[in-house]
């Protein structure tokens, strides 16, 4: 056991935060100010400033190969940045669902053709990628997506809707899950595909999250032809009929959402003590500001010991994602509501808490509801039997 | 030894939710959020004013009912349960037993943000030791951006005059508001009802996995948890009313712990509401954010949870 | 709305004090100090001095008609005499499964004769009545019950075996459902009996439970006959067959367990305030001492509106009474956790709050589970579909 | 950086892990309840000691092996999910870095019982500003009745002679009581590891409504919440057992999270593990009680977690 960081990583970080520090200013100074919300259309533009930077400092996606514009770094030292990120006060990144969705999909299943094409332009925020997995019908029971998927000549046809597409009124590209067997139920006969969103036949449909951001769309899929070469390397990521296993099988990887990283939380923890210094002693706010403090603590501890493991003999989490998934989200939570309580009545004023607390809200239902992770851990982890 | 309210009182409480579920529907607090300040819709308000709501507290021979807090405690829980945006419980329990309001009227105590502040004919001021009523001509006003938007805030930057001097008694500051923090309390019942309302029937529809979701026993214990925070805040509630209504000499200790009970079951209710809608609840298209906003707001206005405890926890002497 | 007692009920809590506060003192007298618990033998014969005392100042059942030995109390005194009674800290009934879960039942079902035996016994703690309801494959589902009973002439053959039967190793009788009809299943086919334990064929083994009492019994059926005459009026409880729907008849009713007093509570978390002004102030523990006054405060005021209501036109809670049983279950965990927090080190010492917290946990599962009464919450109250 | 155990270190655990399993059964904690003080058992005990644990972490010139806290954090939490009643944690943590254990040693510190005390040849007491060791006949104990009786617990009552002195400066008092600490937090986490797969194995066999009960969603999410507790506690232990190990500045911080963590995960699962189980878990005849009652002990002793919680809380500065 050796909890100390080496000389290459201390150089690494020492980098990671001169450069954060210099460009985060130089950006805020070219939005004029604090920018907006990405998951606004103006604030999306000027993240797309703040996103081009990343990658022309190569920070863009850190682990990520030289050639598709990261900087091959290990797992240890994509920790280290996130949490220099976050520490440094870094925005969210708009183009996240593209870097930590599709492409650990796309390491793992894509072709050559399709990796050279998609990733340096992901990383280079010139295509930004949607996710396209809910339906109307389909939350939760992912398995019962409806939209179909239909081979013809050159291409496929395809009808349906998406829904909860997070920054689609904004994207160029979604990548989903379609019917390709109209026959097959539920796990079998889907496709995953990679869609230009200007096709004719798509149409998005930004609207309002709960925080009031148009944050999310629909699209829609009226017959919308999508030829096999609408992305260079093909449109189809692993093969006809593979959609499920294709879009599972990263889930709970090394680069996955689920392995969110504690920078997030542990700068989010700095900045309620912080808030809780200002406002003045209360023991009971005082003891859940430690209790928030010690679960980012251990949030970080987790996955410092996950991070061993992947870089010894295990290949990924596995279903210990699931219990991951629902630690961050509710400590999450738990953070901003204890810091609304600390604003008192300001707190129903709006202000980077109270957003930052609707914002959280969202944290135990998107990607797979905290019910969902809770099933998943106890049968998976624990044996308990499905019904 | 009688806990309920009189087939009168029913009657009046129902006669309300008839009104607002005509006059107040979710449209009506939507067209709220987006009005300009100062132009907030009169017709659910009107329409409470013609039925003698606005006055029910107020002394009879000022054109008022007399009526005391039993009358309005289920009545301002419908108020919550519609949403309605405008300041009842600030015009009808906190200024009405005082004096009989004359239009809309706002408060804006300990420096607290007013509700529907440019909106009101009248602001109620806690300043210079007594509570002071101020035409809306007279008072300096800054609009603030809630996050429930139809809360339509402003804060108070100054003051025209000395205002119209409603209470200068330090028993009555704090009985003027006991009665809006009861009032708010009410109203949280009323929000949280409509939420879980909303979210037992949303569950009972949304299928999942080939079953209703409502059929998953996650989503049934948390909904269950969500009524009985409820049903136990409400008889808090009402007792309250009844100890503000015979001058109980426990009557701070009553109110504070009937609205610390209801603000923790309102936030309690919307979090388990939105997690059991899942994604559709967590749009704006969608009425449970409504509420679930008004939840936070209220929860947090006339003192929140914290506070009232602490004045409970002083009262039983501990 | 009238929230004060009017001088009936006021001349009535003052003789309940009275008495109380005099008869406790003598039988603590008479027991030569504080008397065992009534969950071991020794204790269980103390008990039974107290009921017997009860008995012969008429407090053993106050509701029931003044000829079984009651006083025909309203269920408003009956509130007040509960009240008094934890006030002046008067111990477990050692009857109670006998005048909350059987009383109501005889008195809904029972014939004049059976009333006329059973009842004054009862009360009288003559006969002492314990519960048969749960069996090892019958807990939370107590549709399972595979005990038989055999109509054969004159009386009925028991086989089989009951579990969790409190204080059964003291008790003289049992009520129970058996398994009449052995060709129905679930629900059908139950019959409600009342059995001597000095049937021959029955063998009672007491067991101990958490808290280190031998407070629960195993009741085995071996070809046990019982006459039809072994209770006088019957030993047949509502009719043949009729045994679920005569069982759950009464579980919400106005004297079943689920409408437990207020006083107990209110009485516990006066004592844990007690126990916090002896220790020092403590914010965090205040705050939770806060909590448990307001559940405990809430709770008598539901009571008081269920109470309201019973007393009107309304016939029982009816389900109301599942989150009635969730709640004071779950207080009165916290209630007894926050005074070992208050003790700290001395937690691990046997004594009453000790005790009481091993026995509080027994709340959230006893008389249907938590979890079951969650359920029926949500199925009867809110209508959510069943699987 | 590497954080996890080496495959020395994890082989060490599982040999300690196979000794504790045939020599301390459940069999063998039942009858620590029932033999009289001064009569424990020995048979795990000594069996330990023959494979060297009981000096692992002693100085190597003293017969011991000089294994820092990284060795011992499993193999103590293996001893807890025996639920082994043996002051193991006071022998070889508290002690043994000092001095060579001589025997069974038990420790009263800051006034408070000590575990196995008749049965124990040496005791550890602070008294007069140092860790004193004493001979047992040379300490007057009264016992004292525990809710787990494996506890087997004394108090001291009087001291005969000065004892002998292994420690006198306060940042080593301070040191061994922070691995007091930190051995309870690995042994919560194996007693809740214990109790937690009792309760999966259970819940897999027992039908009722014609499921395993296991199937039902309230007992699944009771039971990952159980799991993810435990999954996140332990990493906080071992994470602490390399601050002491590496002498890092923060390590009272990172031992009190560990224990404050430790502590709720024990308590947290025991509930939910008792609640999963119904009435069977409810009988002294069933083994769960063994380790609840030990969850219970351990979660109070060497610091509860809002003592534990407080020490954070200074250490970050709010």
């Amino acid at each position: 056991m050796d909890l100390t960081w080496g000389d290459e990583e201390e150089a690494f970080r020492a980098e990671a935060r001169r450069w954060l520090t210099a460009n985060l200013a130089a950006w805020r100074e070219e939005c004029g100010g604090e920018p907006a919300s990405g998951d606004t259309r103006h604030g999306f533009a000027q993240h797309l400033l703040w996103e081009r930077r990343l990658f022309e400092g190569r920070w863009a996606a850190v682990s990520w190969p030289e050639r598709y514009g990261g900087r091959d770094a290990s797992l240890w030292q994509w920790l280290i940045f996130e949490e220099e990120y976050y520490r440094a006060g870094g925005p969210p990144r708009v183009t996240q669902n593209g870097i930590f969705l599709l492409a650990p999909t796309l390491f793992e299943f894509g072709t050559p053709a399709q990796q050279d094409h998609v990733l340096a332009r992901m990383a280079a925020a010139e295509d930004l990628w949607c996710q396209g997995w809910s339906e109307p019908n389909a939350g939760s029971d992912l398995a019962g997506i409806t939209s179909r998927a239909t081979r013809v000549d050159g291409g496929w046809v395809i009808d349906g809707q998406k829904t909860w597409t997070t920054r689609g009124a904004f994207c160029t590209h979604l990548f989903g899950l379609f019917r390709s067997d109209p026959d097959a139920e539920r796990h079998r006969g889907l496709t995953y595909l990679l869609v230009p969103l200007d096709t004719d036949g798509v149409t998005v449909r930004g609207f309002g999250r709960l925080d009031g951001d148009e944050g999310f769309a629909e699209v829609f899929f009226d017959s919308a032809f999508v030829a096999d070469d609408a992305v260079p390397g093909g449109v189809v990521l692993g093969g006809v009929g593979e959609g499920w296993s294709v879009a599972m099988a990263t889930t709970g990887s090394e680069r996955g959402l689920t392995l969110r990283s504690p920078g997030r939380f542990l700068a989010a923890v700095d900045r309620l003590a912080d808030l809780y210094r200002a406002s003045g002693p209360d023991p009971l706010v005082r003891d859940r500001i430690v209790d928030c403090w010690m679960r980012a603590e251990a949030y970080e501890l987790f996955t410092l010991q996950a991070v061993t493991e992947l870089t010894g003999s295990r290949a990924a989490m596995g279903a210990e994602s699931s219990i991951n998934k629902i630690w961050w989200s509710e400590l999450d939570v738990d953070i901003h509501h204890t810091a609304l309580d600390l604003l008192g009545p300001a707190a129903e004023v709006e202000g980077p808490w109270a957003k930052g607390w609707q914002f959280s809200l969202s944290g135990p239902i998107y990607a797979g509801t905290n019910e969902i992770q809770r099933n998943i851990a106890a049968e998976r982890l624990l044996g308990l039997p499905r019904r | 030894m009688r806990f309920a309210l009189t087939d009168e009182q029913l009657a009046f409480r129902d006669a309300v939710r008839d009104l607002l579920s005509k006059q107040c529907p979710p449209d009506v607090v939507r067209a709220a959020w987006g009005a300009p300040p100062g132009a907030l819709q009169r017709g659910p308000w009107d329409a409470l004013a013609e039925m003698g709501v606005l006055s029910a507290m107020s002394p009879e021979g000022s054109g008022g009912m007399g009526l005391d807090f039993c009358w309005m405690v289920a009545v301002l829980e419908e108020t919550g349960r519609a949403a309605l945006p405008h300041p009842v419980v600030e015009t009808v329990a906190v200024l009405g037993p005082l004096r009989a309001p004359e239009g809309m009227t706002s408060a804006a105590l300990g420096g607290t943000p007013a509700p529907c502040a440019f909106d009101a004919d009248q602001l109620l001021v806690d300043h210079d030791r007594a509570l002071r009523l101020y035409r809306r001509e007279d008072v300096l006003l800054e609009e603030l951006a809630a996050v429930d938007r139809a809360r339509r805030l402003g804060v108070v930057k100054a003051l025209n005059g000395d205002g119209e001097v409603v209470a200068d008694d330090p028993a009555a500051i704090e009985a003027a508001f006991d009665r809006g923090a009861l009032g708010t309390a009410a109203q949280l019942i009323g929000v949280g009802q409509a939420m879980l309302d909303l979210t037992v029937d949303y569950v009972k529809e949304r299928r999942q996995f080939g079953v209703p979701v409502g059929s998953f026993q996650a989503v049934k214990h948390r909904l269950a948890d969500a009524h009985k925070a409820l049903a136990f805040a409400r008889p808090a509630v009402l007792r309250a009313a009844w100890s503000v209504a015979s001058s109980a000499p426990t009557t701070g200790r009553d109110v504070a712990l009937a609205k610390a009970m209801a603000s923790e079951a309102a936030d309690h209710t919307g979090r388990a509401c939105l997690q059991c809608h899942g994604a559709i609840g967590y749009t704006v298209e969608y009425d449970l954010h409504l509420f679930l906003k008004r939840a936070w707001a209220l929860s947090r206005a006339w003192g929140d949870s914290r506070w009232h405890r602490r004045r409970v926890a002083a009262a039983i002497g501990i």
